[in-house]
């Protein structure tokens, strides 16, 4: 390998709180891993886990899902909501192999600008680490190729 | 005198072959399904087998295919035809019945436009063929005017012999023949009496059957609705099928980039006749249900002079809900007159 | 086919000088759909925008894609460019390749890449978006105070003075609230009844106010401007039309020993009763469960002592449906049940009592007239100790926020102690002295240097008896030792928690609470008085404790959000709001269950001849607030949030 | 009496009284072992039904058709307690109005049918009360164990060969009988979630999808499992997220008929030990 493998990263975020966490880390000129793209959604409770098999097929290495704090919710409940389906959805990824330590979830809410630096950089970092997600590539690189049949 | 084929050759029979170049693909068991695999040794194969769950029709028209690949541009789109590789492959072990299945579909594949697809794999393909000696409760192809020892869509024949020691070995067709020559001191001379084929009652009258399907009276009969109550409208009869033969056609990518796809479709499936507006010509399970018998045994047989069932009882084997042909055929030959 | 514009801008060097954004611009210009790519130093400035819009009407532009800042910072700024070019506003996206771009990195090819992909996806994402439009929802220029404390009097009188209806609705018998019980209030000491009375008068009296006490809300439904209210106005069994509040009732009521609830069990009610004096209105009520004669049909002596018959014992609750276009929830606290403290002997000790109860030994109309007596024998009490943080600031048994007022009323009570008792001697075990307001700082100072209120430093062990003295044992941190100290009487500082049914309260009316079910502000520091539900309102201590001042203040400022609801007969909500596919549902309601604000409603789908052919759900966009909680719940996909369609993300995601 | 003449007079006594309209029942299949569902319409009929130890499919999902119960009369169905559950639920997701099923409850213990008393789904309360406190299938969690002490990369290995036998034939689907979504998932083409095609990744979402909208609606009546004619453990999948729904939010799938949707609901103190 020539060049050090940098791991692709997407966030489903909230407006109102990570995403807004994201902009003050921004404001305040914090530096962090340039790995991740954000996707912004009203809030988490939108957050469909259709989601995170997308990024996964478009070859994202991890996924990270965040938003307000339990009782910040902007939607008072969306987050409630999502929690409950992210312990189900989680439970199930890591069932079917898809390892805990690619699709992360925090609360980050609109102050903690610091924190969402922390968190790029440390989630990059991790799954940099684990490496390509390549179990999950392969089966997009077998439906470009032909057919084994 | 005919030839034979001992088991104990097969080792050096599928050596011979790979060595003239083929793959060897014959019913065997992985991760809980019978189908067929590649083999690369006689006790790879599982021979015994009434049938392997999965039919060789998904190795000549599998369930998604790769059409064409695109690439999305600014003001254009290329494209980038995706053909089959040129493979040789041998077919091992396969039942008369879906053998059959195979030369079933060939004329639906060739009739108007000549299916690149199908004919290249079919051209690629040598079919070796065993006759069934033993049945079980499901099979039916007697009822569809094949029998377990049919020699439909086969190129070589492969027939038990009585001692349990090997086949007796007939080739069929210059395919077969091609393929006999390339382990011509494999197989030798011997007078061994075969074994007799499974017994297989016929289940209904076929004649009856299809008489009373081109009745346009019968189209409307309540008998449908009766029938196919039960139906849950799954696909499992036809993804299990050796003949049935509908497909969708899909785009699959993202922004950049694609792959136009064939895959299988079912009637069994409310969307199939789904029109956009939202009207459903097929809105009922039983309409459905109709359709597939009606393609079957009236349709496909107006159009190409054959039934679309080689009798293999796949659909009712695997039945979640215990249908099937036969059961239809059945009730329909049992109507009153 | 689309047609998209894509400005990147340049934020002086904010941008440029991390992002190369003419490889942005070329990039982009090769995109699928993209008509135009191009940058600019500023485009929120006054010429940029008019490049903006000059792009949309040269190209005719069906979609905008600004590569700048945060959408939180420009996105109304570039909306509005749109729709002064004749574009849709929804028809925009931001690419925020400022703050989460080129302000966080340091690598230049690394955030151009990035601010390629962010740009690219927002491009895909805006092909799909859809022209959408204002939600116009009628207002209901009517509001309803819930809770005729002094946050909801003054509440009612400031949207009433505005020139709007008012139903101001308590369910005690009287309006007034805490404040009523109050002696003098700190840091005045002005008498509590003295100033707050007048304003009850003038609520009752007003002629944009209806007041409708011994009233509960049973049912809120509805959405902001449009609001259908339930309330039940229980059974007085004296009627408010005759009475003319002469008291004779009251006066000849034989059951005279009932502890009365106004007096924190100090004083004694009858059955037939008003809370206080000067009640508002000042028209009894019937205490149904310890009347005689609803007990056993005998007695009657109210009614036949009433010379104008205005007792009626017929009477039934009446359940009145109002409709209201805003609501403001102010239906204050109450005080920490001190039982759990055994330490501190409340319950067991006659003269430890609570901050209450001092305020009703201290007042002048309270059961001892404003004489300081013990409630144990009547004797005026020579030393007492005050004990802060009962069951504030306490995470062990109590709750763990400071309740606000008791450092106030602490010294208060001191001063009022010494003003009464002059030789008395005050001892005040307190945390920390919280005197942060107007004027509170200098009147604890007072309290200390001039009514001789002596503070310890420490926290309480132990309260209890020894030869008809309570010891309190405590310590005095700043001197590093165990204290003890005799008593007479110890006055607790209870905290102040949210009305016993404060949760249930919540749910029926649809707000949101938070762990101690005080009730949750749509934004604590930047939207503090309005609830999580649009149209509805806070003030007062029912939100977080308070005191006087800051009701007030809060009341007012809900009035104020209220008035500026009703300036308008419609009101203008985003169209971000989900909408049903009705062919595909299935009527599971799993998302009217997981709608936050009871948005969605069954719809019966019927043919011609009206026979129902299935039930669907269906958003009442009034309501809806945007979040897509519904959207992800539903396992059809039959149901989708406008600006953020499945549609949208999807091809978002795919462009990555 | 044996169950089966039990349970046919029953049958017999419910049609002929008008009390429902339809009995819906096992009868003979292709085979010995076989039992089909069979639908009764008239007392005369009801010969035809039989109940034994073969008689496993949850036919609950025979009453979801549009248009069956629309007329507001009442239809009875062979129901063992995982159908029972499943009533519950349908019931819960308003999609049957549960005044309008009759139950013909029974259970199949030691190789035996035996009759379960009651006839309405509340009846069988203290039954399903006692099931949850039993907890879910310890020959399940035995199988689903083997997959959880796998590494997560032979985890994915292992199903990946799974779902590539996959043909997507929705016979889990179509035998579920929470699967009444007028429009599944994978026919939503606008935008196309699920990859319709066959091909592993394809197979892999939809496999995935289907767990998930399954999650604290299982009732673990194995439908889907024998009906996958590729041999697919869906069984483990399944009961994976019964596990989770049960753990984390003690949810059992069915426990009344007017339970909320696991995933429609939350309790503030639910855990979230995952969330950084």
């Amino acid at each position: 390998m020539s060049e050090p493998f940098e791991p692709k990263i997407v966030a489903f975020v909230c407006t109102y709180c990570t995403y807004a966490g994201a902009d003050l880390a921004g404001t305040s000129r914090m530096k962090y891993a340039s790995n991740v793209r954000i996707v912004r959604l009203p809030c988490t409770g939108r957050i469909s886990p259709m989601f995170i098999l997308k990024a996964l097929q478009k070859g994202a290495d991890g996924v990270l899902v965040s938003g307000c704090h339990p009782g910040d919710c902007h939607f008072a409940q969306g987050n409630y909501h999502a929690r409950r389906r992210w312990t189900v959805f989680r439970a199930l990824l890591s069932f079917t192999g898809i390892p805990e330590e690619r699709i992360k979830f925090s609360w980050i809410s609109a102050a903690e600008g610091a924190k969402f630096a922390e968190l790029i950089n440390g989630v990059t970092e991790e799954i940099r680490s684990l490496g390509p997600f390549e179990q999950y590539q392969e089966l997009q690189k077998i439906i470009e190729t032909q057919s084994t049949y | 005198m005919t030839r034979i084929l001992l088991h104990t050759r097969l080792d050096d029979c599928l050596a011979a072959w790979r060595a003239s170049g083929y793959s060897v693909l014959a019913p065997s068991k992985s991760h809980e399904l019978t189908r067929f695999n590649e083999v690369q040794h006689a006790s790879d194969m599982a021979l015994d087998l009434v049938l392997p769950e999965r039919t060789i029709k998904d190795h000549f028209f599998p369930q998604t295919e790769p059409l064409i690949r695109y690439r999305i541009k600014k003001h254009e789109i290329d494209t980038e035809e995706m053909v089959p590789p040129e493979l040789k492959r041998i077919f091992f072990g396969v039942r008369p019945c879906d053998a059959s299945g195979l030369a079933i579909d060939d004329p639906l594949f060739g009739w108007d436009y000549k299916d690149e697809y199908w004919f290249r794999r079919r051209g690629n393909s040598v079919i070796v063929t065993i006759a069934c000696t033993s049945a079980d409760d499901f099979c039916m192809c007697t009822s569809v005017q094949l029998s377990p020892d049919s020699t439909k869509g086969s190129d070589v024949m492969l027939t038990p012999l009585k001692d349990g020691r090997g086949w007796q070995v007939l080739a069929l067709t210059d395919r077969g023949n091609a393929l006999l020559e390339t382990i011509p001191s494999i197989l030798q001379e011997s007078d061994a009496e075969p074994a007799p084929p499974a017994s297989v009652p016929v289940k209904f009258d076929i004649d009856k059957v299809t008489a009373w399907l081109a009745d346009p009276a019968s189209f409307e009969s309540h008998f449908w609705k009766e029938i196919s109550q039960r139906c849950i409208g799954c696909a499992s009869c036809t993804f299990l099928c050796p003949t049935c033969h509908c497909f969708d056609i899909q785009d699959e990518g993202d922004t950049y980039s694609g792959i136009r796809r064939k895959n299988w479709d079912s009637c069994s499936f409310a969307m199939f006749t789904m029109h956009t507006s939202g009207h459903n010509p097929r809105n009922t399970q039983s309409t459905r249900w109709r359709q597939r018998i009606m393609h079957k045994f009236n349709y496909y047989r107006g159009k190409f002079d054959v039934n679309s069932c080689s009798g293999c009882g796949r659909c009712t084997r695997q039945c979640p809900v215990d249908m099937g042909i036969t059961e239809t055929l059945q009730s329909i030959s049992n109507l009153p007159r | 086919m689309a047609k998209i514009g894509v400005f990147v801008c340049h934020c002086g060097e904010n941008i440029a000088s991390m992002v190369e954004t003419a490889k942005l611009v070329s990039t982009i210009a090769d995109h699928p759909g993209v008509e135009i790519s191009t940058e600019y130093k500023y485009f929120c400035s006054d010429p940029g925008q008019e490049t903006v819009k000059k792009a949309i009407r040269e190209h005719n532009l069906t979609g905008v894609v600004v590569a700048a800042c945060s959408p939180r910072m420009h996105e109304q700024t570039f909306r509005k460019a749109c729709a002064e070019a004749g574009l849709n506003p929804y028809m925009l996206e931001m690419a925020n390749i400022r703050e989460h771009c080129s302000w966080v990195h340091t690598d230049k090819k690394e955030a151009t890449d990035k601010a390629i992909e962010i740009t690219r996806s927002l491009v895909e994402k805006v092909k799909r978006n859809n022209d959408l439009q204002p939600i116009s929802v009628p207002v209901t220029r009517r509001a309803m105070v819930i809770g005729g404390g002094v946050a909801g009097i003054q509440a009612a009188l400031d949207i009433a003075s505005a020139g709007r209806e008012v139903v101001l609705v308590e369910r005690e018998p009287s309006i007034g609230g805490h404040m009523a019980q109050l002696s003098e209030t700190f840091p005045t000491l002005d008498c509590s009844q003295c100033i707050l009375t007048p304003r009850m008068v003038e609520a009752i009296q007003h002629p944009n106010i209806t007041v409708m006490t011994y009233s509960e809300v049973e049912e809120v439904d509805g959405y902001i401007g449009n609001f259908s209210v339930k309330v039940r106005k229980k059974a007085r069994y004296v009627k408010m039309e005759t009475c003319t509040g002469c008291g004779d009732c009251i006066q000849k009521c034989p059951v005279k020993k009932i502890p009365s609830e106004f007096e924190c069990s100090l004083g004694n009610r009858t059955a037939i009763y008003t809370p206080f004096a000067q009640a508002v209105p000042n028209v009894p009520v019937i205490d149904r469960s310890r009347c005689t004669y609803f007990k056993n049909g005998k007695c009657g002596i109210c009614k036949k002592t009433c010379q104008i018959d205005s007792i009626d014992f017929d009477q039934q609750d009446i359940i009145e449906t109002l409709e209201v276009g805003a609501i403001v929830v102010a239906t204050g606290f109450q005080v920490q049940d001190t039982s759990g403290y055994g330490e501190y002997g409340y319950g067991r000790y006659k003269d430890v009592i609570t901050g209450l109860h001092f305020e009703r030994l201290a007042s002048a109309s309270g059961p001892t007239a404003g004489k300081i007596l013990r409630p144990s024998d009547g004797k005026e009490p020579q030393t007492v100790v005050f004990i802060q943080c009962a069951g504030s600031r306490d995470v062990s048994k109590g709750v763990r926020y400071c309740s606000r007022i008791c450092c106030m009323y602490t010294s208060k009570h001191a001063m009022l102690y010494a003003h009464k008792v002059h030789e008395g001697v005050s001892q005040i075990f307190y945390m920390d002295i919280r005197a942060a307001g107007k004027g509170y700082d200098e009147f604890t100072r007072r309290a200390i240097e001039e009514d001789k209120a002596g503070y310890i430093r420490g926290r309480v062990s132990k309260v209890y008896e020894e030869n008809g003295k309570l010891i309190v044992r405590g310590a005095d941190t700043l001197l590093g030792r165990q204290v003890e100290v005799q008593a007479d009487m110890v006055v607790l500082a209870t905290a102040m928690v949210p009305q016993h049914d404060a949760k249930d309260f919540a749910k029926k009316i649809g707000i949101s609470y938070d762990e101690y079910g005080f009730y949750n502000e749509a934004h604590l520091k930047l939207r503090p008085v309005e609830s999580s539900t649009a149209g509805i309102y806070l003030a007062g201590a029912c939100q977080s404790p308070k005191d006087i001042p800051d009701s007030v203040a809060q009341a007012s400022a809900a009035a104020a959000k209220v008035l500026g609801l009703f300036s308008k007969e419609h009101l203008e909500r985003e169209p971000v709001v989900a909408m049903v596919t009705e062919s595909t549902c299935a009527g599971c309601w799993g998302c009217a269950t997981a709608c936050p604000y009871n948005a969605i409603d069954h719809r019966d789908i019927n043919d011609r001849n009206g026979n129902l052919i299935k039930r669907v759900a269906s958003v009442n966009p009034g309501l809806c607030q945007g979040c897509g909680t519904c959207v992800s719940f539903c396992r059809s996909n039959s149901i989708d949030l406008a600006g953020f369609t499945e549609k949208q993300i999807f091809a978002e995601v795919m462009a990555l | 009496m044996g169950i089966q003449e039990q349970y046919r007079n029953e049958a017999a006594e419910l049609l002929s009284s008008g009390a429902v309209k339809l009995v819906i029942g096992y009868g003979e299949g292709s085979t010995s072992d076989r039992r089909r569902p069979v639908f009764i319409r008239s007392a005369d009929e009801t010969a035809r039904l039989v109940l034994d130890a073969n008689c496993i499919a949850n036919l609950s999902g025979y009453l979801v058709p549009e248009g069956l119960l629309s007329d507001g009369k009442s239809v009875a169905v062979f129901l063992k307690p995982d159908g029972i559950r499943s009533v519950n639920i349908l019931a819960a997701e308003a999609q049957v109005n549960p005044d309008q099923v009759v139950i013909l409850g029974f259970d199949i213990d030691g190789g035996q049918a035996s009759p379960l008393p009651g006839r309405k789904a509340t009846d069988f309360a203290p039954l399903i009360e006692s099931q949850k406190s039993t907890g879910l299938s310890t020959e399940l969690q035995q199988e689903a164990d083997q997959l959880e002490l796998m590494s997560a990369t032979d985890r994915f290995e292992y199903w990946n060969q799974q779902f590539s036998k996959c043909i997507k034939c929705y016979a889990c689907r179509q035998v579920c009988p929470m699967c009444y979504c007028r429009r599944c998932i994978v026919d939503v083409n606008q935008p196309q979630w699920v990859n319709t095609s066959s091909h592993t990744l394809g197979n892999f979402e939809w496999n995935i999808v289907r767990a998930f909208h399954l999650a604290g609606r299982c009732v673990a009546c194995g439908g889907c499992d024998r009906a996958c004619p590729v041999n697919i453990p869906l069984r483990l999948i399944n009961h994976r997220m019964s596990k989770e729904a049960l753990d984390a939010f003690d949810h059992f799938a069915g426990e009344s008929a007017d339970q909320k949707p696991v995933l429609a609901t939350f309790r503030q103190d639910d855990p979230e030990t995952f969330i950084l």
